[in-house]
């Protein structure tokens, strides 16, 4: 059986994340190919019903990441995001979605060991809770049954 | 056709369930909670409940899911593949406990979807549904069946109609094809005819109208302000339709996934605003005054005009669920 | 209530407002809205334990709008919404008359939103001890059970958007779940399109629900949509302060402190 | 139908060692809507755009992909590119197949996957990307600078020589800043005021400059080129036109004994005063608090022995709004009183002063006229210890900076020291000695070798009272190690150079962002060290940071530059990255409620009101308007509307949404 390889989309923010991963590659560190990458200007950019999306079309995980709080190139936008996660995280974890499966992170522009870091433990966390079953099951549910 | 007349003990009931079920039919049943009775799948006999007026939502989903597949496609670049939604893994339904009122509402939903063309995915489901349906004892305010050419014992649309007696056991009556299949599958459990009349073991419905004489002075009433006053409450939501067993409006959505994706036909209501709302940003139904005559009108006036059957069955569950208390009775009084 | 129903009167007779949105007696025994334009109809106007309809949810509908400058029975719900409506620029006090009735049933006439905010000072939003204990019922849960409990709570949902046609908040002449580009979420009552449903409407009400439970009350299949809001009712006040609307104050999530306490960013 | 190109750079070998771009290349060629893929050794070099552009007229392609390098790296470029070919510059997108890709894994297949997967991420973003065009704004060529201490100086004088109108807005009654109190000024020891006060005239003189002292910034609006600054003139009490600046007024004030914050307490003012002899303007102010007149209702000596009428009781601040294009931030920095040093006796020992008290003492205009002595009894001191880092460099006083400009002029006091009172005995405790700068090294060697200071390295643990004597215990570690105890006359702390209180204020009035030391933030520490993060913000002296006098002259002037460069041109372009309130069918005309929930999440203050009117005029619905000028793009209020009416051009909905989609379904 080949080992289960977790699909990660990463949303992160222009400024920090986004060029501290630039600096990953440019620093050639190594991490695993698992994590895809979309770029937002500003994680205050980031809709929570975009996190909802990628778990609906079959991420096992998801990694938010941000400009370090006072860092945010809008000054803001990072404060009003983080506000949003922790209510949205709330919610998520009442209904038993599972919050393990999102790591949100500060990663800066300076940081590519870091932004390697998270990546390299995201993917080894997601690899240990394993496929996201039960939300597959939900979305997948009109394939499966036979809709009475 | 003839109908048959049998006598079913109380105790007979739970046997006739689990052949039901050992026939491998799938049983959908009055099931009860906290906040709701509603249809439900039922594996064992003793989750199903006698003591409800009605159930909260109608059984129609059986023959027309809320959410239904048409097909599904995949597509490359050059080609498209499409696959269309069978229902033959659809298995066969029991549909144990409607009321009267639930039965008769099979026929214009059945008549709606055969109009142009008939719909070989409502039928395909429909011809796999039996109807059991148990007469009502009880009524409630809500209730006006005997309005609508209906009543409590009414045996239009179920296969066989069960009234209890009181001695505690059931008359059967064994209306269509389907109903005396069943019984020949269960001979030992239905008895010879019982002594006792039906009548006296039925509730009493108020009759508050004539669906002839309101169907008549519909055809004027295109403009009339009882439609702003009766609907002012009215939020906008679709439950009265949702929970409506006649009501068979639908919406085509496409689910896409990267290249594939499915059709579906899903409810829609005419209380929402967005019902009849144009790409050009004209609303036709522009107020829930003019949603709400719709309502009426479709149900009381075009489709009889149209198929001789009333869309509505006088349940009465519209009026139970309404977040804003509107009742539809109310309104057809008042015309 | 005499005092209420002499109230209505007047103001509809020196035409100071055109309606009085109100309770009245309903089917069965419920009770329900009722728009009065005439003084004589005033009567008609009631008001017990049965009122819970928040009766606000009509001042931003246009087809009451319409009917010219409201004058509305407000018990205490209503009030939180109204002024939740006000910070969220959707009231101006010279729109409408405000007829409070106070948990004693009492007529108490209010003559700017700042007079409601001080009044409702004394009847902060506080959740029931038994919602409590099933929100942490349900918290206690292995997640994949309470996940399963949910969806099967959520199962039954048909996408009427009873939820949302009852909530005074949720005003937007075009819902997020109306949109079709994207299609944010799916059309469809299934599964995912319930929950997806249900996740976003709680999370638009994050930091602006004034617990009325609307919502609930008219959601024909009794799901416990209200646990939701209430939770998150719960988060606002851990994470960022007692929540109460306040004219003048921005939203719990369009404002935001630097020293906002979190433990799960890395 | 979409006609998109794809374009797989292998950057030499630095993807297509990982990559197998030719795979990627094909399998992109397959996906819906793309009308060409190809691949290429180098699609940033000449040749490279070539094969780019020409594919866009052959093949007429709607949209470009350049699967290469960073966005960060050659977006600009490849963008450039595309328009040359008559593509709209904002249809094309790049994949980052290097930095997210091939730099960081190893050749595999899961690398070309991933490669692949980013690829068909772009493509579908790209197919709802929709032509933009650069926002043109104007610009207004005049500059407001607050702070009128050396750097605000140096930097009006540069804009105003450069021919551009300034405002140089200061706070106290006279300009000149923290460098007008220094004594003698490091490495050269040159009189401090004799090179300042000829600028300081300059100032006043220049036609180009309008000078408004005792005012303050109270309010900007607007964005690059296009700022409204609203400024708070307080009222001086005196009619400016009118006022002579004879003096007489300050010589006659019955209120004698208010500490002079330009002697740094050493000294005293009057009520109505002039903060120091080559105060520019001239002219006095009457400090309201202080005044009897303001405090009791009765006095009003001034008024009367004026000779001009110029007194002016009930003036009240004035607002006055500007439109200027840019703003040079250069309100300068403060430092750590006594007070704030318990282990030093917080302040209650009057002969342990600080630096800056120290620098009055030793000037000439000072309250001793120049004479080194002693606060509490007039005597001077025979020992005395200068203690550097005082605050700087602890992480225990919030202060883990080096405060820079404290081992320099801690050098120069003792010299001064020294140079004044020859018999003293004069010690230093640092930790170490900064001295990098020109001739700076060479100042501190002369402190100790040729003025004979005694550096100890060390730091200080103690100072207390005894019998009319300090006494400073701490501890020489160069020697052992030993514990150190000497008796002193005085104790000067070289305490840390600190933000001005309210900065964290002024910053968020100008929307700039702050460090954690309320330290005003360049955009990009080494290659933008003097803009702020908010375009035509610049910043000019300590306000950033603590600096010495050539470093703030050297910003400044830079600060200067970049403004001028702003005001070379009479149009500015900007990124059309700017969130817009959708527009729908009547009735609606947007879906939009009004909720304003966006405005108030928007950190720029971009999003006003606009109202919807019917034919006839009359107001519909209020509606969310967006400032392309003042909004940044950040997206924010995006993210927090409900109804999905506002979207962020450049990252709408539709493309965020779709690029989510397509990351997970093949």
């Amino acid at each position: 059986m080949t080992e289960f390889e977790p699909k990660i989309v990463a949303f992160v923010c222009n400024w920090c994340t986004y060029a501290g991963a630039d600096l990953t590659g440019t620093s050639r560190i190594k991490y695993a190919q698992n994590v895809k990458i979309i770029r937002f200007p500003c994680t205050g950019r980031i809709d929570f019903m975009l996190l909802l999306k990628a778990f609906g079309e079959g991420a096992d995980g998801i990694i938010v990441s941000g400009c370090h709080p006072n860092d945010c190139h809008y000054t803001s936008g990072n404060f009003h995001a983080r506000r949003r996660w922790i209510m949205f995280r709330g919610l998520l974890d009442l209904l038993g979605i599972d919050v393990r499966r999102i790591q949100y992170s500060w990663v800066s522009a300076a940081e590519g060991a870091k932004w390697a870091d998270v990546v390299n433990t995201t993917v080894t966390a997601i690899r240990e809770l394993g496929p996201y079953t039960d939300y597959a099951k939900v979305a997948n549910y009109l394939e499966k049954e036979a809709n009475v | 056709m003839q109908i048959d007349n049998y006598l079913i003990r109380q105790t007979s009931l739970e046997k006739l369930f689990n052949n039901l079920i050992g026939n491998g039919k799938t049983v959908f049943a009055p099931q009860a909670s906290e906040k709701r009775i509603l249809f439900e799948k039922v594996k064992a006999f003793s989750e199903i409940t006698d003591n409800y007026l009605v159930t909260t939502n109608a059984a129609k989903s059986v023959v027309f899911p809320r959410t239904e597949k048409l097909f599904s496609y995949k597509k490359t670049k050059e080609t498209t593949e499409i696959t269309d939604a069978s229902t033959e893994a659809v298995p066969e339904v029991v549909l144990w406990g409607t009321r009267p009122c639930d039965a008769a509402a099979f026929i214009p939903l059945t008549d709606t979807f055969n109009g142009d063309y008939p719909d070989i995915l409502y039928n395909n489901r429909r011809g796999k549904v039996y109807l059991l349906s148990f007469s009502c004892a009880t009524c409630d305010e809500y209730c006006f069946c005997t309005s609508v050419n209906g009543s409590p014992g009414n045996t239009a649309g179920s296969d066989i109609l069960f009234t209890k007696l009181s001695t505690g056991d059931y008359l059967a009556e064994v209306i269509t094809e389907k109903g005396k299949k069943l019984v020949a599958e269960n001979q030992t459990l239905f008895e010879a005819a019982p002594e006792e009349e039906k009548e006296p073991n039925l509730a009493k419905v108020k009759t508050y109208f004539n669906q002839d004489e309101i169907q008549a002075k519909l055809q004027n009433l295109f403009e009339n302000p009882v439609w702003d006053e009766k609907s002012r409450a009215c939020l906008g939501c679709g439950s009265c339709a949702f929970v409506c067993p006649v009501c068979s409006c639908f919406d085509i959505q496409d689910e896409k996934h990267g290249s594939k994706g499915t059709r579906l036909r899903c409810w829609d209501s005419c209380g929402f605003s967005l019902f009849t709302l144009h790409t050009s940003g004209h609303n036709p139904r522009e107020t829930q005054g003019a949603r709400w005559r719709q309502r009426i009108l479709h149900k009381f006036l075009y489709m009889p005009d149209k198929s001789k059957v009333a869309g509505c069955v006088g349940c009465g569950r519209c009026s139970r669920v309404c977040p804003a208390d509107i009742n539809i009775l109310e309104t057809v009084t008042s015309i | 209530m005499n005092e209420l129903i002499q109230k209505a009167k007047s103001l509809l007779e020196s035409d100071t407002v055109q309606v009085v949105i109100g309770y009245g007696k309903g089917s069965a025994d419920k009770t329900r809205a009722i728009f009065l334009t005439k003084p004589e109809d005033c009567d008609q106007l009631l008001f017990d334990s049965r009122c819970v309809q928040n009766l606000a949810v009509y001042l931003t509908k246009h087809e009451i709008k319409h009917l010219g400058k409201p004058a509305i029975v407000a018990p205490i719900p209503v009030l939180r919404s109204i002024l939740q409506l006000a910070v969220e620029n959707q009231l101006k006090e010279s729109d409408l008359v405000i007829l409070g009735v106070s948990p004693e049933s009492k007529l108490i006439e209010f003559d700017s939103f700042g007079a409601i905010e001080l009044f409702l000072n004394a009847y902060k939003i506080q959740i029931d001890e038994k919602y409590k204990a099933t929100i942490d019922k349900i918290k206690a849960m292995p997640v994949s059970e309470r996940f399963a409990f949910w969806i099967k709570e959520l199962e039954p949902c048909f996408k009427c958007y009873a939820c949302r046609a009852a909530c005074p908040l949720c005003y937007c002449p075009k819902c997020t779940v109306e949109n079709n580009q994207p299609q944010w979420i799916p059309a469809a009552s299934h599964l995912l399109g319930n929950l997806e449903w249900h996740v976003m409407r709680a999370m638009h009400l994050a930091g602006r629900c004034t617990d009325c439970e609307a919502c609930y009350n008219a959601c024909p299949m009794g799901i416990p949509i209200h646990l939701l809001t209430k939770s998150m009712l719960q988060d606002v006040e851990e994470h960022f302060g007692p929540y109460g609307p306040s004219v003048g104050k921005r939203n719990t999530l369009s404002s935001f402190n630097p020293d906002d306490k979190e433990s799960f960013i890395r | 139908m979409s006609k998109i190109g794809v374009f797989i750079c292998h950057c030499g070998e630095n993807i297509s060692a990982t990559v197998n771009c030719g795979k990627v290349a094909e399998v992109a060629g397959k996906l819906e809507g793309v009308a060409y893929s190809t691949d290429y050794k180098y699609m940033c070099s000449d040749p490279g755009q070539t094969i780019i552009k020409q594919m866009i007229k052959e093949k007429g392609l709607d949209g470009v992909v350049v699967a290469a390098c960073s966005p960060r790296m050659h977006e600009p470029t490849f963008r450039k590119a595309c328009s040359e070919a008559g593509l709209n510059p904002y249809l094309c997108e790049m994949a980052n197949l290097r930095e997210h890709c091939s730099w960081v894994h190893d050749k595999s297949d899961a690398t070309t996957q991933k490669a692949i997967d980013i690829v068909r991420t772009l493509v579908e973003k790209v197919k709802h990307n929709k032509p933009l065009s650069t926002i043109k704004v104007p610009v207004t060529k005049k500059a407001l600078v607050i702070g009128g201490g050396i750097a605000g100086i140096q930097a009006s004088l540069d804009i105003a020589n450069a021919g551009h109108q300034v405002v140089l807005v200061e706070k106290e009654p006279s300009i000149g800043g923290h460098m007008s109190q220094l004594s003698e000024t490091f490495p050269t020891l040159d009189c401090s005021q004799c090179i300042l006060t000829p600028r300081m005239v300059e100032v006043a003189q220049h036609p180009n400059i309008t000078l408004m002292t005792y005012a303050e910034l109270e309010k900007l609006d607007g964005f690059i080129g296009n700022f409204k600054a609203t400024i708070r003139k307080k009222a001086k009490s005196i009619d400016e036109k009118l006022c002579t600046g004879c003096g007489l007024c300050t010589t006659k004030c019955p209120t004698k004994k208010i500490p002079s914050e330009f002697n740094e307490g050493l000294g005293f003012r009057t009520a109505i005063y002039v903060p120091f002899p080559q105060a520019v303007p001239n002219k006095p102010v009457i400090d309201k608090l202080n005044c009897q007149y303001y405090l009791k209702g009765k006095c009003k000596v001034c008024e009367k022995v004026c000779p001009t009428g110029a007194i002016r009781f009930d003036q009240e601040d004035e607002l006055v709004e500007l439109e200027v294009g840019a703003v040079v931030v250069a309100t300068g920095f403060n430092i750590m009183t006594t007070s704030e040093f318990p282990e030093y006796g917080y302040g209650k020992y009057p002969d342990v002063i600080t630096g800056l008290q120290f620098e009055r003492l030793a000037s000439a205009s000072g309250p001793t006229l120049g004479e080194i002595r002693r606060p509490s009894d007039g005597k001077i001191p025979e020992k005395i210890v200068f203690i550097a880092c005082a605050g700087s460099r602890d992480p225990a006083k919030g202060k883990p900076y080096c405060s820079k400009i404290c081992c320099m002029y801690t050098a120069k006091h003792a010299m001064l020291y020294q140079h004044k009172v020859h018999h003293g005995e004069s010690y230093v405790f640092y930790m170490d000695i900064r001295a990098a700068g020109k001739n700076y090294d060479e100042f501190t060697r002369r402190a100790i070798v040729e003025d004979k200071v005694n550096y100890l390295r060390g730091r200080v643990s103690k100072v207390y009272e005894e019998n009319g004597k300090l006494i400073v215990k701490g501890v020489d570690t160069l020697l052992n190690a030993k514990p150190v105890e000497i008796e002193v006359d005085m104790v000067v702390l070289a305490s840390a150079g600190v933000a001005n209180p309210g900065s964290e204020e002024l910053a968020q009035k100008m929307h700039i962002s702050y460090d954690a030391y309320n330290f005003f933030s360049e955009a990009h520490p080494k290659l933008k060290p003097v803009e702020t993060n908010t375009a035509g913000i610049y910043l000019a002296g300590a306000c950033q940071a603590p600096k010495d006098i050539p470093e703030t002259v050297a910003a400044a002037s830079g600060a200067a530059a970049k403004v001028a460069i702003l005001f070379s041109q009479n149009e500015l372009s900007r990124e059309p990255v700017v969130a817009v309130v959708n527009r729908s069918a009547p009735p609606l005309y947007s879906t939009c409620v009004g909720c304003f929930m966006c405005a108030t999440a928007c950190p720029y203050s971009a999003i006003g009101e606009e109202e919807i009117k019917d034919r006839k005029g009359n107001v519909i619905k209020k509606v969310a308007k967006v400032n392309p000028g003042l909004c940044q793009g950040c997206g924010t209020c995006v993210a927090f509307c409900r109804s999905k009416s506002i979207d962020l051009d450049g990252y709408t909905n539709e493309q965020m949404y779709s690029e989510v989609m397509a990351l997970l379904n093949e």
